[in-house]
Formats: C-alpha cells, structure tokens, sequence
C-alpha cells in the first residue's frame, strides 16, 4: 500500500493520466447499439496495437549484433503491425455494411 | 312553473322533447312536469320511468290545460293549437320563415311562442342548440342506413376467398351532420372523400383522417360561417372536380343546406345515370327539396341500380339518444330563460330575442 | 523526446479518442476507424524517424521489413477472408498484439531491469501478454471451428482460480526478491501462457465474442504497462483507452446477450437459457436485439412487414405503424404483406391496421407480393408463424402442405418477432426460424416493436 | 368442360354463385361459362357484366341441357332435378346429412353431387370454404342491422348536450361470424364483450380489443376445434356469469352453432323479459334452430320492449361481395377438383372424398 | 506535495468527474451533487491542513474565519431565497468564484514573477477573473430586475471587439517586455472588468442563462489557470472539467433554445424570434422544450390532457395515446379532460381518442374533471385553445363569455401545444397562455408530443 | 508557436492532462436533458470554487505581517467559499424538484 501511494506521488500526473483516460475510455463507449459492438470490438483491437511502438523502439535500441533481441523485436514489430492494419482493415470491411443503399 | 310534454304526432316520428333524467333535473329545479301518456314510447321511455322520478303522467287535454310551456319537438299543428290557451308558452322548431300560417295562429291565441331552430350559433348557445344535436346523429344514422343498404361492405378485407375492396363513400356538405358522417364510415373501414363551398372544412374534413375535393371558391360563397347560395359556375367546377369520385362511389351521403332556402341540387339524373350499379345515395337534404335531383322525401327511388333515399328520419330512427339530446338542449335554454322558476323576458339579450318569435300574441320575427 | 515527436503521440492520442467516439455512432464509425488509423500511422512513423539515436542502416532495413511483412499480411488477410469470419480474425489478430507485447517484455528484461517498477511492468506485460496471445488462439480456434468441443476438467473453476494465483505468488516473489532469474521469467510466460487455455477452453461458442473483447481489453492494458516502461505517453494513454472501453464493451455485450460477465466466464458449467433454439434436425437458430434489427432496417432500401395473430394477441398495432411511418420517414420503401388467413378470421389484419390507420394502399396481397421478395432487404415478420412456414411447399405429410405462404425466405434478411418457439394454430414447427438467413427477436411483439422504434429514432 | 350458373330460386336471395371476374378466370382456363339470365341481377351483375367477358347467357333450359357442371349456392330443389341429366355433376350447398331425400333424388338420377359444406376445415381447403366466407360476411351485417335497428348510437359521444354513453354489445359464439360482429361492433365504438364455450377464443377476442366473459369449462364441450353440445352445468354456468352483461346490452348478436345439431338455447325467454327496454337481438343462428328461445326465422319478434331479429340473410344482404367470396371459393373448388378441364376423381384425397356425397347414382356419404 | 495531499486530490478530482456525470440524469442528480460536494470538502480541508510550512497561528485563524464567513453566508442566501430567485443566484456566486481568482492573481504578481510562464497565468487569470466577475454582477442586475434595460451603445459589437482586442494586447506587450508594472496590471484589471460589462449588456434577458453558463466556464477557465501557476493537480483538473463542460452545456443550452451561440452573443441586435411571445396588456409568454415538459410530467401523480381540434388536425391521436401509456406506466394518474365542444364536431375527441384504442374510463366529462384540477401536477393542453379560455369566466365583452370551460389554470402547471399564438376558432387571444404557470410548447401536435414520448422513455 | 511547442514539450504530461480533461469535460456533458441545464450549470459553478485552494494557498504562504497580501487572500477565501458552499446547496435545492411525489 504505501509502495503504491509512493507511486502515485512520485507519478502523480502518470496517475491523473491514467485516471483521465480510464474516463474517457468509459465515457466513450457507454450507450452504443449492439449492432456496433463487433466493429467497434475489433477498432478497439487494432488501436491495442499501439504496442507496435514499443517493439519499433526495442529494434532501435538493439545492438545490431544482438541477435536474440532483434529476433524477437523482429517477431514483435511483424506481430504489432499485423494487428494494427488487419486490425483496422477489417473494421473498415464490417463497416461497409453501414453504407446506405440506394 | 309546469312543463307540459305532448306526444309527437307527425308520421314515423319516434322521439319525444323529454328523457326521464331530464325530467328529473327539471324537478329538482323546481318545475312540475306533465307528460302525456306514452309519449315516450318509442323513444324507449316507459311511462313508469316518469312517474318514477315524480313526473305526471296524464291524457293530452289535461297536459293542455294545466301547463305553462308547452313542449314539443316538430311544430304545433292545428289539432294542437286548439287546445292552446292564452298565455301559454310554446317550444318547438318552428322554422316560423317557411310557417307564417302557423306563427299567425299562434299570436290569434294570445300565446308566446319560442323558436329552437332559430337558435342564434354563438358560443355560449352551442348547448341549446338542437339543429347541431339532431343532425349530428343524423349523420352517424345515414352512415348506418347507407351500410344497411349497401350490398357491398364498408372494410378493406384480405381473405382466403379472395380480396374485398374497401368500399368508396362520398360526403357533400361538411356541417355538423357531414362530419358525423366522415368520421362513421372511416370507422367502419370505408375510403371516405368529401366536399363542400366553405373552405374552412377541408382541414376539418382531414381532422377525421379523410380526403377533401377542393373546388375553386371564388370566395363568395361563404358568409359568416355559413354557406351562400352557389354560383352557377361553382356548381360545374364542383361537378368536374368531384365527379371521378362519383362515380366509382359506393355510397354518397349529401348533407348540404343554405339556412331558410331551398337545399341546392348537388347531383343530378344525369350525374346518378351515370354512377356504379348498386350504389346507394342517402339524401339527408330531402326535406329541403334534396341535394339529389331524383330524391324523394321518405322514399326510396331506384334509378339504373342506384338507390336514392331521401331522408330526413335519420334522427328519429336513434330516437332514444336524439330525445335525450333534444331534452338535454331544451333544458339548458329553459334555463337560460328563466330565472328561479319565472320568465325573464330579456329581450336585449340575443338568444332569447332571436328565438322569441311571438310574444303574448304580437309576431317579432318574420 | 523531440518536440515534434511529442506533440506527433499527442495528436495521435487525440485521434484515438476521437476515433473511438465515433466508432459508436453507426454514421461516424468509417470515419472514426480511419481518423484512428491515420493517428496510428503518425506514431509509427514518427517513432521509427523522429530520436536522436544512432541507429545502423541494418536495422532501419529490418524494420521496414518486418513492417511491410506485417502489412501485407495482414492486408490480405483482412481483404480475403469471408465476412462471416471476421470475429474469429480479431482474435487472431488480438492475440498477435499480445505476442507482441510478451516479446517485447522478454526482450527488455534481458537489458533493462534496474528497479522494481521496471520489474512489476515487464512481468506484468509478459504475463498479460502470454495471456492474451494463448487465450485469443484458443477462441479463434473455437470460432472456426477447429476446436468444436467445450473442454472442461473437472472442476475447472478451482483448478484456473488456484494456477492464476500461483502464477501471480511467483512473480511477486520474484520481483520482491530481486532475483530476475530469466528460467523463473519463463516460468511466469508459460504460466500466463497456461492459463489463457484454461480460462478459454471451458467457455461456450456463444459467448466467444464476449471473451474475444474482454482478452482484447487485456491486451490494451499490456501496450500500457509497455508504455510505463518507456515512459512513452501515447502507449499509456491508447493502452489504457482501450483497456477502460473494452471493459465496458464487454459487458455491454453480456447486457445484449442478457447475460452477466460473471456467468460468462464461470457460469459456462450451469444450464443453458430459457428459449431453446437448438433442434435436432433443424439445427441452432440466431438471436437477435433490437438494435441489430434497428441497424438493418435504417440501411435497407425495401422492408417488408409480416403481421400475424401475435401482432393482434400483442395489440401492437399502433406501434408497427408508428415503425412503419419511421421507415418511411428515413427513405425506406415499406410495405404490408397480408396473407390470406393471417390471424383468426378473414380479415383480422386489415380489422387490426385500419384501426392504427395504415394506409389502404401499402398493405399488398400474398400474390402481389410473393414476386417482391426477392428484392427485399429485411423482412419482418411480427407474430406470424404458419402463414410464413415453408413446410406448406416442402413437406407433404404436414397438416398445411399445400397452403399458400408468404415466401419470405426469398428476402436477404428476415427478422422473426415472436415471444418464444412455440408453435402457431397449425402447431407444428417452422423451419425458417433455423434457416440461416433468419434472426429471432424474442418478446412480445408490443415490448419488442417500441423497444425498436425506440432505436430507430435515436438513428 | 361446361359450367352453368343457375339463378337462385329460395325467396330473399340474392346471391349467385359466381361473379363475372370469376367466371372469367374459368374462361381463360378454358372452362365454358353458361349464366342463366338474370341470376346476377340482385348481386348488381348486369347480364351484359357476363357477356363482356365471354360468358354465354341462355334461358334457364339451356343452361340445364349445356352444361357439365351444375353450380347453385342454395341446395338443388325438385323443380331443379326434373332438368339434371344423367351424369352432370352438381355442385352446392346440400347439408346432405339433414337432406338425405335430396340425395336420394339425385342418385335417383344418375348424377354426381358435391357438397360444399362438407368441406373439410383444414388448412389447404381454407380457400374453398364457403362457410367460412359467408359467416364472415353475416357477421358484419349483423352488426351493421343491430345499429340500424336500435333506437340508441354506438359510439360514445360527450357533447355540447349531454353526453351518449357507449352501446354495450354481447356476443355469443366467437367462431368466423362471432369474432368479425365483434370487430365490426368495435370499430364503431361500442363497448364489447363475447363468450364461447372454447376456451381458445378467449385469446382470439382479446385480439380484438374486446372482453371474453368466461365460462368454466370442464373440458368436456370442445373437440378437435369445434364446439359440442353443452352439458346442462355449462349452460347454468354461462347464463350465471353472462346475464349481468345480457341484461345491460344493447345490442346481442348469437352466432353459436354446433355442427350437424340443432343450435344450443343460450337466451332463454325468461332472460328475455329480464333485459333492457329497446335492447336487440340478432340471432344469426335462427335457421338452426335459434340461439334465443323466442327467435323465429326471418321475422322480427318483440318482447318487453326487446327487439328479437331472427336471421341468416345477412350474407344475402351484402350479396356483391358474398358473390364474389363465394365464386372464389368455388373457382378454387373445381380447379382443386380438374386437371386440365377434366375432373380427376381422386378418392384418397381428402378434400374430394370428403365432399363427394353422390358419385354416379351412388351415394357414398350419409 | 505530500503524499496524502496527492491522493486526496486525486480523490476530489475522481468525484468531480463522477459528480459532474451524474449531474447529467434525472435520478442520480442529487447524489452527483453530494459527491461532489464531498470531494472539494476534502480538497479544502487537506489544502488547509496538510503541508509542510511553518503557519503561524494567526494565518489559521484568519482562513477559518474566512470559511466560517463564507460558508454560512453563502449557505444562508442558497436556502432562503426563493426558488425563482436561484439562476441569478447562480451568477452572483459565479461571479465571487471569478473575483477569487483575480484577487489571487494580484497578490501572485506581487510575489511571484519569475518567467514568462508565471506572468502569462497570473496575467489571463487576472482578466479572465475580471471578466467573469463584472460580467457575472451585471448578469445578476439583469436577471432579478434592478438592470431593466437592455442597453447598447452605437456599434456596440465593433466597439466590444476593439476594446478586447486592446486587453490582449496590452497584455502581450506586458509580458514580452518582462516590464511588470503595477501600474499596467491595474490597467489589465480594470480592462477585464469593462470587458465583462460591455459583453453582458446588450444581451437580452431571456438570453441570460447562456451568457452565465458561459461566463461560468470562464471561471473554470481562471481557476485552471491558477491550478497551473501552483502546479496544483485538482485545480487544473477542475478547472478544465467545468471550463470544457461548460462549454458543452452553453452549446446545449443555446441549441434547446433554438438559438446559436453566436446569435446570443453578436445577435441581440437583430430582430427577434418568430413566434412572438408578448402582448402589450397579457405580458409574455414562457416557452418550454420536451424535455422540460417530459420532467415535469415523469415526476407529477396527476397529470390531465385536454385534447382539442389540433390534435384531430395533426392526426396525433396515436401519439397521445403513447404518451399517456407511458405515464401510467411511470405510475403517473392519466386523465383526459373532454369538454363537449372541442374539436368541430360533437364528439370529435371521442371518435379521435377511440381509434387509438384509449380506455374509456379515463376520458372524463367537463363538470367531472374542473373540481379535480386543484389536484393536478400538470395539464397537457394539446392543440385546444377556446375550451380552456379563461375570457368565458372573465370578460363580458368576449364572444365566448357564458360558455363553460375547463378550469385548467386551477392546476399547479399547465403545459400549452400549439403551432404558433394563432387564436382558435372563435379568433380570440387567450389570456391562459400568459399565465406565470403556464409553459408552451410549440409545435405541430405530432411532432411535439413525439419528441416528449421520445424524452420520456430515456427517463 | 515554438514557444507553444516548447511549452508542450516541457509540459507534456501536464498537456496530456489538459486534453484528457476536456475531454472527460465534454464527454460527460453530452446529451442531458434540457430540464437539467440550470443544475447542471449550477454544479459545475460550485466546481468552478475550487479557485479556493489556491486561495487558501495565497494565505498559507503570506508573511503575517503582508496586510495587503492578507487581506486580498481573505477576500480571495470568503468569495471562493462563498461560491462552493453556495453553489452547492442551491444545485442542491434545485434538485429537489426532482423528488417522485407520492
Ligand atoms: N384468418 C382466418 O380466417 C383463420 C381462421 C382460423 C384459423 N386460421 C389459422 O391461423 C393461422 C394464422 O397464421 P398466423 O401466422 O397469423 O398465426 P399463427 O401461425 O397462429 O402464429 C402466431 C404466432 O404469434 C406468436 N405470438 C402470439 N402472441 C404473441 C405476442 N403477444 N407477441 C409476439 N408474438 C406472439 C406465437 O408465437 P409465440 O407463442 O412464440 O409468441 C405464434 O407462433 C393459420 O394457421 C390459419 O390457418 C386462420
Ligand atoms: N365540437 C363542436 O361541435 C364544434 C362545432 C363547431 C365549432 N366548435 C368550436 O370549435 C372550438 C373548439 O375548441 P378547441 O379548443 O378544440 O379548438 P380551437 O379553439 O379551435 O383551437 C385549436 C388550436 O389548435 C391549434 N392547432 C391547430 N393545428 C394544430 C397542430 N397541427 N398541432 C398543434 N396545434 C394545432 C391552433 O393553434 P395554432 O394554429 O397556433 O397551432 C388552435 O389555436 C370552440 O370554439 C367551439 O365552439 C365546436
Ligand atoms: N359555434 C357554434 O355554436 C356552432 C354550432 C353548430 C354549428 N356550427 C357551425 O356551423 C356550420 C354549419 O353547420 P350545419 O351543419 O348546420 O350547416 P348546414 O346544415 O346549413 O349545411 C351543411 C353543409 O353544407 C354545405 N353546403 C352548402 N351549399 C353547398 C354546396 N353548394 N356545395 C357543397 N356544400 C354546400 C355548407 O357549407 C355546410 O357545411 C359548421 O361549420 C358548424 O361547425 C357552429
Ligand atoms: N383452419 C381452417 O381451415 C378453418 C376454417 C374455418 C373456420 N375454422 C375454425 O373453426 C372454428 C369454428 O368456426 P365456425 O364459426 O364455423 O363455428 P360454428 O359456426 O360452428 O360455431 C360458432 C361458435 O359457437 C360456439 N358455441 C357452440 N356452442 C356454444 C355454447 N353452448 N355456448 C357458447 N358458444 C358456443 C362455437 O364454439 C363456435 O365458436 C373457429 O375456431 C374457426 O377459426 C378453421
């Protein structure tokens, strides 16, 4: 407990950070229909790809002769990418449906 | 003060001026009321139900010679008026412009006579007014006549048998008498279109979820409400604009009227040889001359399959509800006029002076 | 961090958001998906350019590669598959980013753990990550069909609740000790690893989706914890955007479903739901809301409605006109279709629709509409059942072969109001109900159709 | 193959059994139509109706010597068998089973009969149901003859004299003429109730906005879909929980029938005496019997001031439609029957075998 | 900071998001309030109590006696005065908030300027406080009366633009050249304050909700401003929430008017609205949206409808019908009051009411339902006008005068829909709708009672 | 503009709050029903007193003997405080009206 209060008082603007987004997330989705529940299940999947930069960052920092590291920073970045372009391009493929007819 | 009710003697008539409840309300107001015996009869009024709530139950001659008002529900006629005595006070319809016979009598008699058809139509006479009771049921009842007729249906029906049309019905004359009609025969399921010279009525005629022909009003038709004798040409644009309608028409109710003339034909033979095979037409106008140029009052004629009835008895035939209505009108202006149990005689005021049309023997209205 | 670099995650933040927000309205959600993607692609690029480090050209080239093979990959992936596949792509593709994550966190583990924070967030990501990763196989297994049986040890419950705790005692234990002994850090991956299959294995097919967005919640929070680690705001923030939406997204979707997460993840053992809509022959049938149905009919062109003796036993009247005129309102060409014997005597449905005033001129006989099926987007049948029941073509041994029917099946979609699978007067069974084309909107048809107006008006 | 439309002969009908659109659909199947003349006239078919669409018109002797298919609505009479030829097939309603010298006759003459209400009452048939298509209509015009007979209106009414209280209507029967009199009924604002002794009509009347009185049942008075005769418990039970009801009604119509019997007694003449002075009854099953004690067939009884209208003809007074329902049915009818114009005479079958009472001479249902 | 005033602050920020939201409905408006009571009470007392300076004695006493003063005046002026008295209450407390801020503003300047970014928020927050302070005072002048006029000078837009710009720049050139002079700060001060008034003052009366709610975001604003001069967390965090929903809310608030925001501020010159609601001798007439009304009737026991022709001419007897199944479904008591005449025909509201299927027990006669209005929460009148015409009673010269009515001002609210101030069918003016109980709410019957059905079932 | 990016750079986290906020601001606000405008409005005016803290602030940090200081952050508490309890109570009895009768 008192690690955890230290914490938030050596990150206390990390915690409004966090506090802030944890709103908006909640905020922003409360009340949609149910017919946008996949679409937006799989938008929110491809923006969790956002780890992506995390991985471009591990391989940045790698040491070219680190060959484990860029391996697996390899692996991670292929990884990350996929979920963010399939990620948002099938969103944007159930999202046609909602095109009107004419 | 003593209400005399006298039994309706006009042929196929069946209400009577009084119901029991409002016999009753009189009563309690004080008033002493005569009825003469069975005249609620057909109205459904057994004389017990009057004698029940302390109204008295008498022959005719003494109904004459012990009341102070007089009430009756179509105009005195000879037989009546002999019996009349000075000083007493007669309610009826009158219709004095067309009876100046009548009303003359009446004055020879010494006697003051009260007009209910000539009920001015302001606001605050609405519940006095016994044209607007009578012919809205009369409007509800030419419906129910036209149904009765009709070898047809009124609803749009989807069977296993195969499809009914719904059936087409045409109202001339948006009164009070034509939008009970509209608002009837829309229940029952029928497409209903209508028409009349005040353009004020296609919005009231849309307010039942109807259809209105609009025909071009030059604007001098309408006159305060009511309508105006219509111009020649108004009449053939009229016949141009409706008679699409009129023709694949399955019933047509005509209701229009020009207060103290004649009621305008609004269908001729020629118009009616041309109309659907088992079409029916209700001319609720008969008695004043008819919107049909082939009706006949109390009759019904059938020309190229087409039935024309021209009636007036359409009021009478839910005579146990118009007798209530009339009853109910008649005791609102009774009291208007009176004041704790005694004549007032305000003739400043406007019902009482449009409706007083002889006073203690002297005519007032012409 | 550059200034420019800065302020590139800042706006990429704000697109998240933004594309989040509009990803619930069924007019803004392409928009919002893109402006979120392009957002994406700023931090991307302004993560590989924008730092003062001195990185070799090898690894530039290595990054480029491995981001085009992702790319592609994916792109093509995403293009190809079948519409009816996407759930399951999502959780492939959501378990990818949990790999993603583990990977990272293995890699910094080897470099970077000075202090306890790093250590919480790096075992932390890798646990959550291996997750993820393991957990979204196993549902997109079970999605496609490879894994079709719900597997269940016995008593499964306690044995998951026990393994979660023990992998959580050793990771505790091995960060408070200090001891960052990469064979216990791989101890603590194949725990997490482990215990995906265990939470997923047990679930039922239904309730996949659910279970699809809850691992995807989870793997928004591990890009957080990443993003702790680098210090790396936008991360953070699109980490936790999606782990705080996710979680009310999924128990919106347990809402819809009418259940509660709980019964989800550990109810999977009890009994199944009231209406049944498994038969041995026919096979399952499809449940949909009210704003399902509200979403198809706001995008279709033609709408049929089917009234039957339920719309009359509902006196619902009213409210299908009031749905009617909606439809109309919108552009929708809607029409009535009335059987012949629809209800309980020759002319109920027109008895019924006069009443609510539908216009003569849009109700339309059985033969005049059988043609137009074809051409019709949604049909919506309310409390009907026999009138629309093909064994009338297709069975000769049934009491209404022969009859005449609605040939509904003809249309893209049909929805199906009634409030249960009972039988209609006839008492037999209607093979439409399974027909892959149709989705069941259970209740009564008065509840049912306002709950339905009510969501196309906020359309 | 030849069909020949014979004009009804049975007093007050008006009705024929097929309608020009009708026979024209036979026509283009390549049927012959023969229509004797004048049988269309009071459905308002002109002679010149049929003959536009290809149909023949010949004096009655004709039609008999032409035609392979005989069709009437009413059963064949003596004077009508004296003409049918060996080997023509006759189509009608025959009630074979109250009929049996009728059926006896006809195989006399080497004939073949069908009759058409011996249809089955299954789903695939529905379309040829004649009962069904006729009892709607008599329950529409039933209702429509109540309010025309009444002396009250049905709607309620608050206006500005006085307001009408709703007519209360009670239906007994809730089978195809039961519930469209209760629709019919409703449309037009009156408040109603129904009762029938099954208990799946009292859904069915909910459905039409109306109330269900109910009876207990104890389960023995309903088979298969139709009613059977009540037991003498049941018919207690009902009079205990309708007469409150009954005696506030202004309107009763009375559709209870069980199939094959003599009609159930469900108003007793002591009820009678006990309701409301101006109340009517319509008694649509008058023909079998009567569902009111007093009710006599065709006429028109009044007892303590309550109209008894014994009837069937209301179907006959819509005759247009009734003539167009009944054509569809028949068209349906024979089409089922033929296959390309010739008759198929597939005995297993249930529609054939159910309505074929007489086969070449011999009869095969009694 | 310490760590305890950290989380304390966290907490009170936590409460303000959580009360603000739940300000935003009906049923949990009240608790959102406490809560956020709650969290700035803590916010105050660790302010006070939790740091690590030296405080002699007296600088304790003198805050308490501060907030002791506060407190009870202001707790005593929120009780007392009269409910009609509460928006313009509402500024003046807006306007203390904003004067808080400029007062610390210029002690700040006194104290602490150090850089650029220290002047630049003592220096908004000095104007933005002024702002709000002056323009809030005169809000409050307008609202309880003792500003009647609305006065504007020639060119006044012209005139408000120039001198704010002038502001600006004086302000920019302050802080840029580093010269901070008292003098010049004064001068700032003194230029938000005119600011406040010159942009109050032309604003109509009706208008004044959204200017408060505006100025009201201002202080926000200004206490976010300060927040950031303190790096004090709740403060910046308060701040901008009120700052940005306040923005929102004037949005909102102007969009329910059918207003724009720039029409409020710029467009009191021109001409006004087009149902005009004053009458030389009536007074004016009070609007009401369908939200409003749909509060008022969710939370009233008695509610009666009095139907009329407009409701046969919009066809709405459907709606109506909706409307009032919703009500009783809420357990609100539904009656419809039918006076004899209404509509054109006897009995209009009956054929109109029974083909919507409503109950004939709840339609109630004229001299049935006057005695019951006493005990009315509200009357919806719908499309009647002359049978709800107190001139019948009032005025002998009127040509309805006699007539019996319904005596609907009897009740505690009377909501009046209409399409416009047109007279009814005996063409006279209608004093009931200038009656201070009485709401209109404007529109095609249809339309209207649509759109309150539609609030209702989001209650 | 680049001392705005400067700013924003230097002030990151403090900028993500900012924005964050607003959000939660304009997210929480959106779609209430028009009855509740004037307790809204009347909530976030009480919020809007948080101006106190730095009030109180001013006054902890004054020299007891800065009489002018003193002064100004007495006013500067009581109008703040005015403004919450104030503000408070009135949305509070504004929100009484929306108690269910019985
Ligand atoms: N029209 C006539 O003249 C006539 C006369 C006699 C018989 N029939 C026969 O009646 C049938 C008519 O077909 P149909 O399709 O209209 O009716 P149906 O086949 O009887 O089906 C009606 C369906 O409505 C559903 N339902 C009942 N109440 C409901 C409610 N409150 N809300 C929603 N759904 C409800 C029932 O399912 P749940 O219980 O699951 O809700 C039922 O399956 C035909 O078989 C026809 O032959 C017709
Ligand atoms: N019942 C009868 O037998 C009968 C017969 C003849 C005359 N009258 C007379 O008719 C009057 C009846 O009184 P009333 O109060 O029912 O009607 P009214 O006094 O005529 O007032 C109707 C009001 O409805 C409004 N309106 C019209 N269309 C509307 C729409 N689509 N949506 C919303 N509002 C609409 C009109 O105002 P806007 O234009 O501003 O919308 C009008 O002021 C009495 O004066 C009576 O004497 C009655
Ligand atoms: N305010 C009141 O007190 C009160 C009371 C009763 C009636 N009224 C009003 O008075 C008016 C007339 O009522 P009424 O029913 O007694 O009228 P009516 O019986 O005199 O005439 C019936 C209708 O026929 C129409 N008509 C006449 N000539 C026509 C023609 N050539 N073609 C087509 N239509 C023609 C008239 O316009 C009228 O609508 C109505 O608007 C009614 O609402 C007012
Ligand atoms: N599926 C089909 O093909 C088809 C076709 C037509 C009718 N039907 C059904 O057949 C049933 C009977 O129809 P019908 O109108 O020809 O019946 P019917 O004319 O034989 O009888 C009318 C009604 O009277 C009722 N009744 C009999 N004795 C009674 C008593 N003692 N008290 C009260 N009520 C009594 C019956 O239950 C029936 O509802 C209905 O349910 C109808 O829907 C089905």
């Amino acid at each position: 407990m008192n690690q955890l209060l230290e914490f938030i008082k050596d990150n206390i603007q990390i915690t409004y950070i966090l506090i802030l987004s944890i709103f908006v997330g909640v905020e922003v989705i409360k009340s949609i229909p149910a017919v946008l529940h996949t679409p937006l299940m799989s938008g929110a999947n491809a923006l969790s790809g956002v780890v992506i930069v995390g991985a471009i960052l591990v391989m940045l920092h790698s040491d070219p002769n680190d060959f484990i590291a860029l391996t697996l920073g390899f692996l991670a970045v292929v990884l990350g990418i996929l979920n963010v372009v399939g990620g948002f391009a099938v969103t944007h493929r159930m999202l046609q449906m909602f095109k009107k007819k004419k | 003060m003593k209400i005399g009710i006298l039994k309706e003697t006009r042929k196929g008539e069946k209400r009577v001026s009084l119901s029991p409840i409002i016999a009753k309300q009189f009563i309690s107001k004080g008033f002493e009321v005569f009825i003469e015996e069975d005249a609620g009869l057909n109205s459904s009024y057994k004389n017990s139900d009057f004698k029940n709530i302390g109204a008295a139950i008498e022959k005719r001659g003494v109904v004459f010679k012990e009341s102070d008002i007089l009430l009756k529900i179509n105009p005195f006629d000879e037989d009546d008026l002999k019996l009349v005595n000075k000083g007493q006070v007669l309610i009826s319809q009158l219709y004095h412009k067309s009876n100046t016979k009548l009303i003359e009598a009446i004055a020879s008699k010494n006697a003051t006579a009260f007009s209910l058809d000539a009920m001015p139509r302001i606001s605050r006479a609405q519940d006095m007014d016994v044209l607007s009771s009578q012919n809205n049921l009369a409007g509800y009842k030419a419906v129910i006549l036209g149904a009765y007729e009709m070898t047809k249906i009124f609803p749009l029906m989807m069977t296993a048998a195969g499809t009914i049309t719904p059936s087409k019905v045409l109202v001339y004359g948006v009164g009070v008498a034509g939008l009970q009609a509209i608002a009837t025969a829309k229940r029952l399921g029928a497409v209903v279109e209508a028409t009349d010279i005040r353009s004020e009525t296609k919005e009231q005629t849309e307010s039942l979820g109807a259809k209105f022909i609009s025909v071009k009003n030059e604007g001098e038709e309408s006159q305060g409400g009511y309508a105006k004798e219509a111009s020649d040409g108004y009449a053939e644009r009229q016949k141009a604009a409706v008679n699409k309608s009129l023709f694949q028409a399955d019933l047509v109710v005509t209701t229009a009227n020009i207060p103290g003339r004649k009621a305008p034909i609004l269908i001729t033979e020629d118009q009616v040889l041309q109309m659907k095979n088992g079409a029916v037409i209700i001319d609720l106008a008969a008695a004043q001359g008819g919107n049909c140029e082939v009706s006949k009052l109390n009759k019904t004629v059938i020309k190229n399959g087409v039935k024309v009835i021209g009636t007036t008895i359409a009021p009478e035939s839910v005579s146990t509800n118009a007798s209530e209505l009339f009853a109910k009108n008649i005791f609102n202006f009774i009291i208007h006029l009176t004041k704790d149990g005694v004549f007032q005689w305000d003739l400043e005021e406007e019902i009482t002076d449009e409706t007083l049309i002889v006073k203690d023997g002297i005519i007032r209205k012409k | 961090m550059s200034v420019l670099l800065s302020v590139i995650y800042l706006i990429a933040t704000v697109t998240f958001v933004l594309g989040l927000n509009k990803l619930g309205h069924p007019e803004t959600a392409k928009k919002g998906n893109l402006i979120a993607a392009f957002g994406m692609g700023l931090a991307i690029i302004g993560t590989v350019f924008i730092h003062d480090l001195e990185v070799p050209t090898i690894i530039y080239v290595l990054i480029g590669a491995a981001i085009a093979i992702g790319s592609i990959i994916g792109w093509l992936i995403a293009v190809k598959v079948e519409m009816t596949k996407m759930p399951e792509l999502v959780s492939l593709f959501n378990g990818f980013g949990g790999a993603s994550a583990t990977l990272i966190g293995l890699v910094e583990f080897s470099k970077n753990v000075d202090n306890t924070m790093q250590a919480t967030t790096i075992v932390s990501g890798i646990i959550i990550g291996g997750i993820t990763f393991s957990g979204s196989l196993i549902a997109w297994g079970k999605l496609n069909g490879s894994l079709k049986s719900v597997i269940k040890l016995p008593q499964h419950n306690v044995i998951n609740n026990l393994f979660f705790i023990a992998v959580i005692a050793l990771a505790i234990f091995m960060i408070s000790t200090g001891v960052y002994n990469p064979i216990l850090l791989y101890g603590l991956l194949i725990g997490g690893l482990v215990y995906g299959i265990l939470f997923v294995l047990p679930i039922g097919g239904a309730d996949m989706p659910v279970v699809i967005s809850l691992l995807n919640s989870l793997t928004g929070i591990a890009a957080a914890i990443t993003g702790i680690l680098y210090n790396n705001m936008v991360m953070l923030v699109g980490g936790i955007l999606v782990g705080s939406a996710g979680i009310i997204l999924t128990i919106a979707m347990c809402k819809a479903m009418n259940r509660t997460l709980t019964s989800v993840i550990f109810g999977s053992f009890t009994a199944s739901k009231d209406i049944s809509g498994t038969n041995k022959t026919l096979g399952s049938i499809k449940n949909a809301t009210a704003s399902d149905t509200a979403i198809m009919m706001n995008y279709a062109s033609n709408v049929v409605i089917v009234p039957g003796y339920g719309l009359a036993v509902a006196q619902a009247q009213h409210v299908i006109h009031e749905l009617e005129e909606i439809l109309t309102g919108k552009g929708v060409n809607v029409k009535y279709a009335i059987h012949p014997v629809a209800g309980r005597m020759p002319g109920h449905m027109n008895v019924l629709l006069a009443e609510s005033n539908v216009d003569y001129s849009i109700l339309v006989e059985m033969e005049d509409i059988n043609p137009h099926f074809n051409n019709t987007d949604v049909v919506l049948v309310v409390g009907a059942n026999d009138v629309v029941n093909p064994a009338a073509h297709n069975d000769a041994s049934s009491p209404i072969y022969g009859m005449p029917i609605l040939d509904v099946e003809n249309a893209k979609h049909i929805v199906v109001n009634k409030r249960s699978m009972n039988a209609g007067y006839a008492g037999i069974e209607n093979e439409l109900f399974y027909n892959s084309k149709t989705s069941m909107l259970f209740g009564d048809a008065k509840a049912a159709l306002t709950e339905l107006v009510g969501e196309l008006k906020n359309m």
